[in-house]
């Protein structure tokens, strides 16, 4: 291939750097096309999408009642040891001793929201939340107990 | 006088800077000692393992269903294909293979991944070479990538969407609908492209002629990826072993002679184009079905070893799986792209100047992650 | 060439060589001693002309490490798999093929890193990803470090 | 031309002399209070001018990246600038130990006070003027030449080997684009025979250069602003920072407020070169006429000559600014070949051309 000559080398230069020009020319005269999102102001607005993984956390119905029986599949489905399930014995009222959960402890620090518990959870007694904004000023808050004081596993759910 | 009050020449009269671990275009932490004379490189040597997260030891003690998570850590922009790469090795350990529908997922969603990774790359080119603005248009087109991403996998970035036996859930209803009309945006964006940079001239005479890599030595480093295509190796992974349903889709192994750094741009923007004609030739024709095959809950693979190799956004990814039968791997191996790619650098930024060792390291396309592993 | 040719041909340059094939790939078990020129003659050698290295790695069996090198040629378009045994778990020592292969530079001293194999006649192996004065070689399967944490 | 305005900077100018010399009556008393008045207003002028180009780059920047840019401090973030500065105002002012103290802290004050300096002969206005100095362009091009020492000075003082090399590059980038500049500047002053910055502009009261010195000028004019981006190290000639290569340029190990100082001597830098340009091609404070358009010129005549000059101005600093969110920059040597290979040789022709033009008086 030929090099091109001084003069057309010059006019071929110009043309592109023109050409590029024009490009954020048009954008800074076409202000519709900005794409920036005033994240902290549309925070009322701002809808995730119903798959964002945030944390985990565990549906708890008006009753007080979540799914979780403590059966520690998400423990061992967790790569990072994010999750620690403390069992009691509760006695039942046929005087049966059954395993249910005293404390369910996830450490969002530790999460890597790889979701792998969600699907090995038999029950489906958690989920993935859509909270994103999890910075504290102590670590220590990161802990977390999921389910709530003196809540119960629903009816029925083995 | 300053800089004089110790000699700060080497023996050889050369001047030592040391560019990294932070310094705005080594993308990540990677640490570059170079010699210079005046301003042209004599040597260069890369210091690694700034964030060596050791990887391959901790998957040893994960089972075979934990271990993918940690992989979209290594090549952050091809989290999607390295935990394919992961999937599919497991999968042939077992000797299954994913659903026909969860095969078409993995391809569409590998080739958006590869899209948005490719966009990332050519805005961190242009942030590079001086040019502010390209960073921004390729961020437009690739959120509008990981708003998919998000909607269908839960999360922008590290995905972990791949299983061994498939994916891990049906795509979003919406996929399709939202996939296209990215891709016609993307199609239209591709012409900015190119009025911004690729024609022009000083984007032209920074890179043409700069850095270049024979193909000998492209081969011997073990280059791959559009890093050794732009040289005229043939090493589509895509093409040559063909994984995942490959093998039925159109599309072309793009390939260059020059082995420059423009070579090297020109290769990840005609494969932009060609990850966008794979996407539209499937996403109509997604087959129904399972999305994934059913497994056992403990996967345990027979004593032996595995191999799988899969294409990335950067080049050959391959995973190595030594099994002695347990329910975790005894030692994994991840060939990193990066890694390989990373060693011709020394080679290629001999005797250029400093401008044009920002340029190489751009179309080589270093995430560093993925080299320290 | 496909396997069975593979195994003629590689037996052709070095008799002692034994195989196994259970694998994905031709596993062709060399002596350490004779690996060198044994890698030398399969780059070289037209009929071969393995002139891609594409993996280089190392297994920790407990009493003894495996080399094992995935080679593929470009121009035939037929791969194998070179491993090599290494006994000697305290001062374990095998040739270089930096000189055959470019990418054996980095790979070697990531094996030399994690493993701690002492690749002899390589041209410069430093620990790479480890700090310069760590103690002892992660990847082995009995190594312990007081940060190591039980998940 | 008439005097239309009876509220003109010029008027306002003459009115605040006779008020003074009333007040003090002693001829060196009212030009020493005149001084430093002049002083005072210069700075406010320049800071305010900081503010605003700072402000303006930001959304040009933003608008041309599809961005909003500043919309927090102030309305449309019209005050981030001034809170930048606070926070500047408040940051450590670090100085590597290795340093040599004394040059470290000159640089950035020789790099404001060069920058300051070319100010004076600018014909702000009608008849308002700092310094009309007999040898104005002469001047400018010298004195805005020097602001090479202030970067050399601190490459060379903040001990990193950054700014060494960021500072050579300006070295060699400076002294080959001052002869683009200089000639440039020449073939005005070949067609107006004066190098008066007064008499320039009215030189051009029935035409701009840019008009009535046919294609000549207009390449002359493009070389300017090339080489004069070059000049003030601004992208895609901003070497010397090229903050992908050399993380900051010689100003790596600045800090805090004398960091500040090399952000308001590259907006002051930025001005006097674009009002160089307005002054010497397009006709300084002069409005805009069209031969016999008699209503248009008369409603042109009303806009005030400061405006005039202002916005000429400001239309060449945005040129400048779209230069530098456009381009990638260049390298070193493809800076030097395209000085000595193109703009040069170009402009060394281009002078005899307009050389030719003046003695046969081919223009209008």
């Amino acid at each position: 291939m030929k090099e091109p000559g001084y003069f057309k080398t010059i006019y071929l230069s110009v043309r592109s750097l023109l050409k590029g020009m024009k490009m954020t020319g048009y954008y800074f005269t076409h202000l519709k096309e900005i794409q920036t999102e005033q994240y902290p102001d549309n925070r009322a607005t701002l809808v995730m999408a119903d798959r964002f993984r945030g944390e985990v956390i565990m549906p708890h119905n008006d009753l007080n009642e979540h799914s979780c029986t403590g059966c520690q599949a998400c423990e061992i489905a967790c790569p990072n040891g994010t999750i620690k399930i403390i069992t009691k014995q509760e006695i039942l009222a046929d005087g049966k001793k059954k395993k249910a959960i005293d404390q369910f402890v996830y450490h969002l620090d530790l999460c890597t929201m790889c979701n792998l518990c969600i699907v090995a959870c038999p029950t489906d007694a958690i989920k993935m939340g859509h909270e994103f904004e999890h910075s504290v000023f102590d670590k220590s808050q990161l802990k977390k107990i999921l389910n709530v004081k003196g809540s119960k596993v629903k009816a029925g759910v083995e | 006088m300053s800089l004089m009050g110790q000699d700060v020449l080497t023996e050889d009269g050369l001047f030592m800077v040391n560019i990294g671990p932070q310094h705005p275009s080594t993308h990540g932490v990677l640490h570059l000692k170079v010699w210079l004379d005046g301003e042209t490189i004599v040597k260069i040597q890369p210091h690694l393992g700034y964030i060596h997260r050791s990887i391959e030891k901790m998957s040893e003690n994960l089972s075979y269903r934990n271990f993918i998570f940690a992989t979209s850590r290594m090549d952050y922009l091809s989290a999607h294909i390295n935990n394919e790469a992961c999937a599919l090795t497991v999968e042939k350990g077992l000797g299954i293979q994913a659903t026909p529908r969860a095969k078409v997922i993995r391809i569409i969603m590998a080739e958006l991944t590869r899209l948005a990774s490719h966009q990332l790359w050519w805005g961190c080119t242009g942030l590079d070479l001086g040019a502010v603005t390209p960073f921004f248009y390729a961020f437009r087109d690739r959120e509008a990538i990981n708003g998919i991403m998000e909607e269908t996998c839960g999360a922008r970035l590290t995905m972990n969407y791949m299983v061994p036996g498939g994916v891990m859930y049906d795509l979003h209803p919406n996929f399709q609908k939202h996939t296209k009309d990215v891709m016609a945006s993307i199609k239209k964006n591709l012409a900015d492209y190119d009025n911004l940079l690729t024609g022009n001239v000083i984007f032209e005479m920074r890179t043409k002629g700069v850095g270049v890599l024979s193909k000998e030595d492209a081969i011997s480093f073990g280059c791959t990826g559009p890093t050794a295509r732009a040289s005229g190796v043939s090493c589509d992974i895509r093409k040559l072993f063909p994984y995942s349903g490959y093998e039925n889709v159109q599309f072309d192994e793009i390939l260059a002679t020059g082995g420059d750094c423009y070579d090297r741009y020109m290769c990840r923007m005609a494969e932009m184009r060609q990850s966008v004609n794979i996407i539209e030739q499937l996403i109509d024709t997604i087959p129904e079905g399972d999305f994934q095959e059913k497994t056992k809950a403990v996967i345990k693979l027979p004593k032996g070893e595995f191999y799988q190799r899969v294409e990335t956004a950067r080049g050959e990814l391959g995973v190595y799986i030594v099994s002695d039968g347990a329910a975790s791997p005894y030692r994994v191996k991840y060939r990193s792209p990066g890694f390989s790619n990373l060693s011709a650098l020394s080679q290629m930024a001999q005797g250029v100047k400093i401008g044009d060792l920002v340029a190489i390291m751009a179309t080589i396309d270093l995430v560093i992650p993925d080299i320290d592993r | 060439m496909n396997k069975e040719e593979l195994k003629i041909a590689i037996t052709e340059i070095l008799p002692e060589i034994t195989f196994d094939e259970t694998g994905e790939f031709l596993n062709v078990f060399v002596p350490a001693t004779s690996l060198l020129p044994f890698m030398n003659s399969i780059r070289s050698n037209n009929n071969f002309e393995m002139d891609y290295l594409f993996c280089l790695t190392c297994i920790d069996w407990k009493d003894h490490f495996m080399m094992v090198y995935h080679l593929h040629s470009k121009k035939h378009r037929h791969e194998f798999v070179v491993k090599a045994k290494l006994e000697n778990r305290e001062n374990p020592e095998i040739e270089s093929l930096s000189g055959i292969w470019k990418t054996a530079d980095f790979h070697e001293r990531e094996v030399f890193d994690l493993f701690g194999i002492n690749f002899l006649h390589h041209p410069d192996l430093r620990r790479i990803f480890m700090d310069d004065n760590w103690k002892g070689f992660p990847l082995r399967k009995d190594y312990m470090d007081e940060n190591m944490i039980e998940i | 031309m008439k005097t239309i305005f009876l509220i003109s900077l010029s008027s306002l100018a003459r009115h605040i002399h006779i008020w003074l010399e009333e007040l003090i009556g002693n001829p060196n008393g009212v030009y020493i209070t005149e001084m430093t008045i002049v002083g005072i207003s210069l700075i406010v002028f320049l800071v305010v001018l900081c503010f605003f180009l700072g402000y303006a780059e930001r959304k040009v920047a933003a608008f041309m990246q599809i961005r909003l840019g500043p919309n927090r401090v102030g309305p449309k973030g019209s005050l981030q600038i001034i809170a930048d500065t606070v926070k500047l105002l408040f940051k450590e002012g670090l100085t590597p130990t290795a340093a040599d103290k004394f040059l470290f802290h000159l640089a950035p004050l020789i790099m404001v006070i060069t920058a300051m300096l070319a100010l004076a002969p600018i014909a702000f206005a009608k008849d308002f003027q700092i310094f009309d100095i007999s040898i104005g362009v002469l001047y400018v091009a010298s004195v805005s030449s020097m602001a090479v020492i202030g970067i050399l000075m601190a490459g060379w003082s903040s001990y990193n080997k950054y700014s060494l090399l960021g500072a050579m590059r300006s070295g060699a980038q400076i002294v080959s684009y001052e002869l683009s500049v200089g000639l440039s500047l020449i073939s005005i002053v070949i067609l107006t025979g004066s190098l008066r910055m007064s008499d320039i502009v009215m030189s051009q009261s029935d035409g701009w250069w840019l008009f009535k010195g046919h294609i000549p000028i207009l390449i002359s004019f493009v070389i300017f602003i090339i080489a004069s981006t070059a000049e003030i190290n601004r992208a895609p000639f901003d070497l010397t920072e090229a903050e992908s290569e050399l993380t900051g340029g010689f100003h790596t190990e600045y800090s805090g407020m004398k960091f500040a100082m090399f952000l308001l001597s590259e907006y002051i830098n930025l001005f006097i070169v674009s009002a160089i340009a307005a002054t010497l091609f397009l006709g300084g404070w002069m409005p805009l006429h069209f031969g016999h358009w008699e209503g248009f010129n008369h409603v042109m005549d009303y806009i005030p000559s400061s405006i005039w000059f202002l916005g000429k101005t400001f239309i060449i600093i945005f040129i400048i600014m779209w230069f530098r969110w456009t381009f990638p920059r260049l390298r070193v040597d493809q800076l030097l070949n395209l000085e000595w290979k193109y703009l040069l040789p170009i402009s060394m022709v281009n002078i005899l051309v307009v050389t030719l033009m003046a003695i046969m008086g081919w223009h209008f």
